[in-house]
């Protein structure tokens, strides 16, 4: 096998250096009954250009990838920097593991540091961690994380947060002895309502979505005081990053805990991952957060350096009483997102944000104007929008597709039975003008 | 003699926010075209942001390639050579896959695409689950989890949700099996894990071999309430649990299931099968055994693979095949629900799946093989010199201990700071816990013989320096850009993030 | 202080014949999928191979990867910083050239592949052709030339067939005209190329200015059988010339030619054009001006750029246009013929187009102006500390010597190897051979304020250790895996290849 | 502009410190009446996205590279490791300079060093150069080079060589006072002949390609005697670098110089280049070698290190009686088929020569065999040869094209209107089965 080193020949050597007659005999210490007698019934080994058709012919079935599209949803697609991806590939990054030997991690060391000081001047927070999973486990994270703090056991959720960062929640907290709550919701504007009442001493946190799922921007700060004032956290929940370019970050909204799916930032929707979860609070609950730190540290000769830290609270020493389970995070993507960042840079990623909200504008405005067609929201947006259809979305989408090869937004049945008629359109920078006009002829067309 | 690397000069670089520059541009994207709405009429002044995102850098793209080659250079990595790290499997990450990842028809593909437009991916991810089973003898697979520890949790819930099950007690708190056994020598993340999962965890004793204490086993599975055991084999002392029959059966017999940690699959594939060893619910690591770049701490991927009782459990969508069509399904009412949003990180199923096919299975054993034998060399020439805490035969990788050395007052950290003079990247130190001063080296398949040969020369150079020159090795590293640094005043005064203040002599 | 670097840990490697081991392997190719023959019938024995490749490596693909890992962290590049080559203009090497490079539908087209269906190649090269011509102010374009001396080859071969077409000497050795002349400053492949394409090369003096001389240039013109004059300007003292316009006109009344050595185009992009000078022919560098990277000596590519009235003497075949289609065009008698097989390193093209359309016509002129600019805040820092041959004021690259330092011992080679401690690539040395101990200096756009200031500090930094502590100096570099290699006795006793008697001990 | 670190602003102090007003009077130098006073004309900035768009749209018109190929001459079609082309993106290869200063150049001078070594094993030989430009102007220097060592000036050519190298090389002793003669070829066999008469004592040198230009191996050792005894050089050209794996090395056959083209070695074709020439002669002659050469070298500590060696031949030092005006060779293409030729190895580099054999000779019994079709040369072939059609080859191979997408091969009218019917027909290890048979049938049809 190529990508092993010693040859057969030589691998019968040093068999014969260690007194062993057989490669077989290297197992011995396995019990007969448990060694696999026959030899896997796994595909005989392909060459390099055998291996490329291969998957070349498979990524050809994806037919959707080849079309113009209007998905968000939680996965967005953006122009990435070429640089972004040459330098994740440098092997330096991408071969190397968890900076636990810090004088000879210093790159990677050094990038995690910057991550989180980017994601803490986006999100307007003091505390960023080295990575999340994704966006969905970093929402179920925080939610475990606010019953640390409050010893607190109801947590209140915008019935307009992502619908599978919901399941993942329920699933994360269903052994954890807490529960659930939902908000309620102003089908006209848009946005999560809520009645103090329901803030009573029990609850730990309340958790909002902003932009909301339906791509509407929820008004954040006006949820902070009551939630404060009961003693329980805010937790904001962001699925589109490219947002912080725009809009008021939640720390500046008086968010506690604020987690977001950072893909815009770079990194290929690659049908769903690797994607990275971010994961950002306030000074005082540093030592509460899950996942990895970076930190600064000095040598005998005060050269700066950087660190992993705050390890206790992790599980190699916590073990059961750690803040989270999590060890391997998404560290080359968390550096895919610090590059890009720093490309994008302070002005680029305001310009990707404005021209994300200026096109779905533009979108939005052709679309609603269409007869028959509907924009059930009032609040305003950032990149995404409600459009109600005059039939079954999902039909109407698959005409578009078949016959005007584009996609052109997701059906909301799809997680919504009772929005049978409802696409959720996202429009990004990517998206050029003659796209949304192919779009809206489209939807015009195959709807009469 | 330091025959495997030297010193050389390597550039400095400052923190991002210390090189940026007022007005710099890194990216330029094409000019807006639509008509451009007045700012308020999209978003009134209070939700928009009123900072000017003051603080994010400003570099020209020359600046970031730069700063970005720059730090790359201090790092180590799989391409300088042997990365020993006991646990973590730094095999070779071959390039080809990286190739297969980036495809355009994958890596552009929405997660959200209807499925009849994303058959390619759904195949990549059925075919990848059909070669996991079969490696594993466990039917049951899903590749949603996004590393290892999300496949403990994902599989310790399935197993929590399977005895709720069969017990009825899905809503019965008080007869809820509660106990998960879990060996001393366990990664942390297996407790942490069952914790999240409402477990209470109870340790079982290691014996003298470096093994599960069996007797301590029985013990513990007689008190009742045991809901299962997780056990990673071979053991993270590198020692395969010889009994592992034998231990399921006893779990087993007390009504709990088996949690098998695959970490140390790379000693097993192609030769042994953990489902036919009696284990209910296992994850493997694709970022350790079946290569998948670990990126510097990610991403992973953890796919849970299951026997068919358990499958019911396994978190939804699950990847199905009728016949020529793969599908999403989703109506599965007994499973644990999701762990991640969408279907796991795909982008490590693509390489994942190109490493099986590129090795065939004669060649995935043939790895295995490699592997193994990699690390008995090791363990031989090391024998001599270093202390072995159990004599059993190591399998992937060997256990070392510093009592001798520390008698001199040269401790397990001096020496993995010490072998860094020497060219290396240091071993896993002080894991498993159970043992003082715990060295776990495992070389992997791929590295070559020579080298092999000089991380053992390396090791005995050090073992003479402990006794001739202790400064030496306490004061190691003494050939990198800075020295050891001090993590306790570190975590003393955390600095987790860079302001204003710190900005430092800049590039 | 040195600020820029330091030093760090770094592998060793021996020559991969060193590495080799018998049976190992890299690559694998599908079966063959057709009937085998017998070798004996395919070809006699005598015709086939006996040595088996005795001495061709045998390495795994980790062991290839990490072979030239290794081995390329030896090398500085233009991603670790400035890398001030005068006369070579390293400057950035965008990403995203290298990604259009690599676009299937260019890499994968075989140059003889019917022009109907290789119109997009045709496109980029008659549109790089356009573009080139309009930066140059010369209507006619050849991309044929690999490099920038096969570029001087080209043009100096036009201004023979020009003349002899116009003189009628064609055949005529006695009459023909002879003489290039070739300023003392000059690149040594100017009289190379000169010699080459069968002239004599007489030499010019350059004035105290560091000009041409133009009485001199007067007085060899005088001596008739003047085929013209190869220059460089700005020359390679970093200064324009400023008597172009009569220089030209002086060579063209004595009826010669003049062509313009073009490496130095970085100063001149969108502020003038040679063929507004009165220049005839020129080569340009792809890989200095239009960022090409120079992957440690090629490949280059060296276009030339012409008068209407030289354009018939243009290497074929030429790329046009009518209309729609691109077409290559063979019919050309007075053609020079070819100067290379094919039509250039069109991979190269490729990448200087996208250069120019990334940058724009604006964004050309602003390269030029911060190229020149960063130059001359070199040349201002330096003033004061290093000599300055020539006082003209410095274009895109400045011009030091060692005469203050050499005084005291220390010489150019000795200041450019401690530039290395210091963290910098040194200046090109020794070059242009008119000037004692020159140091050329160019720092191109692609370097922002700090690093020039650190550079600027360096060389100050060594002005004063010359004066103080000279043996560090002379002894640098002190910082880098090797030191100052014995380069005369290579020389001597070249050892050229490996052979199996110089095996050293391999990794 | 992004390319340019320092900002606008960051110039204007800069020109400020430097007492100048503006950029414009940085160019005061030069006299008014030379400056472009207007805008270049040439197109504005385009963004990454644009500019992408715009090469895809191009490239997208180069139907030929989309459609299985049997083109060769003197540019090859053969697999290439991935590893290959990510190992050269490193940028301490790619954006380094010609390694003047050892000390930070030892990864460049190293792979020179190996290059050189490959090379004098596959062709025979005891020195090889750090490279040409490509074959056919290695061929010209070989040409150049004959005449130096001998001081004689006839050259005699093969009529066989490939057409553009003989036209290169015509360019080349254009005024180098070099008279090139032709040899003899022989029809049937399709083998270049001569006679000794014309070996007399102003030959400088005999050039012969094998495998030629028509894909017939040469019996090149029956020509090194007589050269030899006649006191000439014996120059071998070899286009297609894959046949050193299966051919008798040039040296064993008696070559004073071996040129080659060394694309196939990794190297995409690429329209035509960037390609790299090999030059490799006899250790005799090795002061008389055009281009860099790389040797070992030593420091003080005895540490073993290489240096660019014998620059006394070169331009920088020689001027007019350097042995070439080389400068910037081909350093990242040498460096390719360096890790090729290292990455497929001993084994490696024969398997592909015995499967382009193999292949070749299995397409070439079968269109042999095709009814109106033949094959007019019965020297053996490596992977080329030559199909005599029944009608025009040209046209002929636009139907295949057109009607069965796959180009056929070359029609040699291109080079040889005596040749209106012939077609020069490459098969490598790329050349699948399916393809070949595919020619095959196609071949058939369209000549009905
Ligand atoms: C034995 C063992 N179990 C579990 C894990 C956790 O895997 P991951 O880091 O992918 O979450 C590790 C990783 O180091 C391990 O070594
Ligand atoms: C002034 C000058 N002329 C000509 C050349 C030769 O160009 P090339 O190396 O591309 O052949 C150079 C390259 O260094 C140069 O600096």
């Amino acid at each position: 096998m190529r990508y092993i080193p010693n040859s057969p020949e030589e691998r019968l050597e040093m068999l014969r250096g260690l007194g062993l007659g057989s490669a077989e005999e290297l197992f011995d210490s396995l019990p007969p009954d448990v060694l696999l007698k026959r030899p896997l019934d796994t595909p005989v080994a392909l060459s390099e250009p055998e291996l490329l058709e291969r998957f070349e012919a498979m990524a050809a079935k994806n037919a959707a990838a080849r079309r113009p599209s209007f998905l968000g949803a939680g996965a967005y697609s953006h122009y990435a920097p070429t640089i972004v991806d040459s330098l994740i590939q440098r092997s330096e990054f991408f071969t190397a593991y968890t900076p636990y030997q810090p004088e000879i991690s210093q790159g990677t060391l050094q990038a995690i540091f910057e991550f989180q000081t980017l994601v803490c001047q986006l999100t307007g927070m003091d505390v960023a961690n080295a990575s999340m999973y994704d966006g969905s486990t970093a929402m179920a994270e925080a939610v475990l994380m606010a019953e640390r703090v409050t010893r607190r056991t109801r947590v209140l959720v915008s019935p307009a947060v992502h619908p599978e960062y919901m399941r993942v929640t329920e699933t994360y907290v269903a052994h954890a002895g807490i529960e659930l709550g939902r908000l309620g919701f102003d089908e006209d504007a848009g946005r999560t309502t809520f009645d103090a009442a329901q803030l009573d001493k029990t609850v730990a946190a309340v958790v909002v979505q902003s932009p909301n799922f339906f791509g509407c921007v929820e008004d954040v700060k006006s949820f902070a005081d009551a939630v404060h004032a009961a003693g329980a956290l805010l937790v904001v929940v962001v699925t589109e990053a490219a947002s912080f370019g725009l809009l008021r970050s939640p720390g500046a909204c008086g968010a506690d805990i604020v987690v977001a799916e950072g893909q815009s930032f770079g990194v290929p929707v690659s049908y769903g991952g690797p994607y990275v979860g971010l994961f950002a609070t306030r000074e005082k609950y540093a030592r509460q957060i899950p996942g990895r730190l970076a930190g600064v540290a000095y040598d005998k000769e005060g050269r700066r350096g950087f660190v992993l830290t705050l390890a206790t609270r992790e599980q190699h020493i916590r073990r059961e009483k750690a803040t989270s389970n999590i060890c391997t995070n998404e560290g080359l993507i968390a550096l895919a997102a610090t590059i890009y960042m720093t490309t994008l840079g302070r002005q680029g990623l305001q310009e990707v944000a404005a021209q994300c909200a200026q096109k779905a504008a533009y979108a939005r405005r052709q679309i609603g104007a269409l007869e028959g067609f509907s924009v059930p929201h009032s609040a305003p947006v950032f990149n995404e929008f409600v459009v109600r259809a005059p039939s079954d979305a999902a039909a109407l989408l698959r005409k578009l597709a078949s016959g005007h090869n584009v996609t052109g937004g997701l059906a909301l049945g799809r997680y919504f039975p009772g929005r049978p008629n409802d696409i959720l359109v996202c429009v990004t920078e990517t998206n050029k003008r003659a796209d949304i006009d192919a779009l809206v002829a489209g939807l015009k067309e195959v709807q009469s | 003699m330091i025959t495997k690397a030297t010193t050389h000069v390597t550039q400095n670089e400052a923190l991002v926010f210390e090189r940026s520059q007022n007005g710099r541009r890194g990216y330029r994207l094409p000019a807006l075209d639509v008509e451009e709405t007045a700012l308020d009429e999209l978003l009134p002044a209070e939700l928009r942001r009123d900072d000017d995102l003051e603080g994010v850098p400003e570099l020209s793209e020359p600046d970031v390639v730069r700063h970005f080659t720059r730090i790359s250079t201090w790092n180590y990595n799989i391409d300088l050579g042997l990365y020993p790290l006991g646990s973590c499997t730094m095999k070779y990450n071959s390039r080809l896959n990286e190739k297969v990842a980036r495809i355009p028809g994958f890596a552009g593909l929405h997660p959200l695409a209807p499925e009849e437009d994303s058959q390619g991916a759904l195949e990549v991810m059925y075919e990848l689950q059909q070669h996991l089973a079969e490696i594993t003898g466990l039917p049951g697979v899903s590749l949603q989890p996004a590393a290892g520890a999300h496949g403990e949790l994902t599989g310790v819930m399935m197993i929590r949700a399977a005895l709720d099950a069969r017990d009825g007690t899905s809503s019965d708190e008080a007869k809820r099996r509660k106990v998960m056994l879990i060996p001393d020598s366990a990664h942390g993340t297996n407790p942490a894990s069952a914790h999240l999962s409402g477990f209470t965890v109870k340790t079982i004793r290691s014996t003298p071999e470096g093994l599960t204490d069996l007797d301590h086993l029985r013990e513990l599975c007689g008190s009742g309430a045991v809901a299962g055991l997780m056990l990673t084999n071979p053991n993270t002392c590198g020692i395969f649990e010889r009994n592992i029959k034998e231990i399921c059966a006893v779990v087993h017999e007390a009504g709990g299931l088996v949690y098998m940690d695959g970490a140390n699959m790379n000693a097993l594939v192609g030769v042994a099968r953990p489902g036919d060893m009696g284990v209910d619910v296992i994850h493997l690591n694709l970022h350790k055994t079946f290569s998948t770049p670990h990126g510097g701490g990610g991403p992973g991927s953890g796919p849970c693979c299951c026997t068919a009782e358990l499958e019911p459990f396994l978190p939804v969508p699950r990847v199905t095949a009728d016949g020529e069509t793969y599908r999403l399904e989703y109506d599965r009412p007994q499973s644990i629900g999701r762990v991640k949003a969408f279907y796991g990180n795909f982008g490590m199923h693509l390489r994942a799946l190109a490493y099986i096919l590129t090795h065939g299975n004669d060649g995935l054993r043939e790895a295995t093989e490699a592997a193994v034998l990699n690390a008995r060399f090791i363990a031989d020439g090391l024998a001599d010199t270093f202390d072995r805490p159990f004599d059993s035969p190591p399998m992937h990788e060997c256990l070392f201990t510093d009592k001798r050395q520390s008698r001199k007052g040269v401790h397990t950290l001096d020496i993995a700071k010490r072998l860094i003079d020497y060219g290396f990247h240091p071993m896993t130190i002080y894991f498993p816990l159970i043992v003082q001063g715990a060295m776990l080296i495992e070389p992997t398949e791929s590295v070559g013989r020579a080298e092999l040969q000089q991380f053992v020369d390396a090791m005995k150079e050090i073992a003479r320096e402990a006794v001739e020159d202790a400064e030496t090795v306490l004061g190691a590293p003494h050939t990198t850009r800075i020295g050891r640094l001090d993590e306790a005043a570190a975590a003393r005064k955390p600095v987790l993030r860079w302001r204003p203040a710190e900005r430092a002599a800049g590039a």
